[in-house]
């Protein structure tokens, strides 16, 4: 097990319910994983499931990514700045 | 000579002039500029009313991003000198600018419009910047429709 | 909506954020901007310092062809909602923006580039006002190489 | 005869030595007709007539043009703003 912090923006953040969590996860854990766990615990997450968008260490993800140790996570919708 | 690229996300007013004199190199002579502002009325698609835009950016993400798409444009437009990418975040209000993408070079036509227009392209699809539209019929989360590829 | 056309040809300062409040409606949510200056170092063809650059214009032959760019421009990209079309006269150093071309439209992909591109291009071929260089070299006016069509 | 007012600039206004003169012209005078009327008077124009525009009433004006009573009229290299 180790510890990420996983954050929330935008859409996902209302359904969160929070800007961020810390969370014990199991070594080589991947996106994919993650976002399952996260479903579990935030049911609200499964409708936008689809769309959700991951970065780890600040650089997009893909679902079958394994999370590093000390990785900052975090989930938002498709970005919409200009 | 060192090209300038300035990059900022933040709440402060945009200053064009100023940020204009940052990317003026002594070789420089046209700068393409592109800005975004909030609409009051939006005609296109569903026609309705905005009184403001509430902006927010997962900060490091974002920067980093928009330091990336710096780095597409002068790989894809080697003659250009200086590069300003900014996105204002926050309550921003019908008229006011909130994003803006500059880029110069020594002639208007090695690529300055081309340049900026990749650039606000790019920045709508990778940078980390969510808005949410408040007007009469309550507010909502904006959503674009890019899904980047891991690493990209 | 009456569209906004800002024309000026003067020797005051460019203000590009109180242009763009010119041209800006409730409808805007896009604007590009040209703005060229004045180059101290060139390194294209005969490579050259400058000192800095006298221009001049036929006031109201100049005001009146800005006005016809103006138009060619609402008549080619019928998007656009506000343009500027600015010149400065007298003696402008390296650095210094001395002309702007700015388009905007409610949405970015409705021309305002190719628009402001145009405006630039239509400004140097038929705005009578000329610019004479001062360098190491001398002084020397610099010749443009287009002739309009009588009417035009 | 009519008077016209003639304006030069840039190069041209260094080779005629004035910004504008007033010019007594026949009726019916061309554009043409006045730029052999004005090398006459300022030799320093001949080399430059290839290149030389004409407006009138501030419309650039081709040689064959006949100027109008009491005209606006100018002489310019092309141009060069921006």
């Amino acid at each position: 097990m180790h510890t990420v912090k996983v954050m929330f923006f935008a859409t996902l953040r209302d359904y969160v319910g929070a800007k961020s969590v810390e969370l014990e996860i199991p070594v080589q854990t991947t996106i994919l994983g993650l976002t399952e766990l996260l479903i579990k615990r935030y049911p609200g997450l499964e409708k936008v499931k689809d769309s959700m968008m991951a970065a780890i260490n600040r650089e997009y993800a893909a679902n079958e990514q394994v999370i590093p140790e000390k990785a900052e996570i975090a989930f938002f919708p498709p970005v919409s700045g200009g | 000579m060192e090209y300038p690229t300035v990059i900022s996300l933040n709440e402060s007013e945009l200053d064009l002039d100023a940020l204009l004199a940052q990317i003026t190199l002594p070789t420089t002579g046209a700068c393409a500029i592109f800005t975004g502002m909030v609409r009051g009325q939006t005609l296109r698609g569903d026609a309705h009313d905005t009184a403001y835009l509430e902006y927010e950016g997962y900060q490091p993400m974002a920067e980093s991003k928009m330091r990336q798409v710096a780095e597409e444009i002068r790989q894809k437009w080697p003659s250009i000198e200086g590069i300003a990418i900014v996105q204002r975040i926050g309550r921003l209000y019908p008229g006011t600018p909130t994003t803006l993408i500059a880029c110069t070079a020594a002639h208007r036509n090695t690529g300055v419009f081309e340049a900026a227009h990749y650039g606000i392209d790019r920045l709508k699809e990778i940078v980390p910047v969510w808005k949410k539209e408040i007007g009469s019929q309550g507010e909502e989360w904006v959503e674009g429709n890019y899904h980047p590829k891991p690493g990209e």
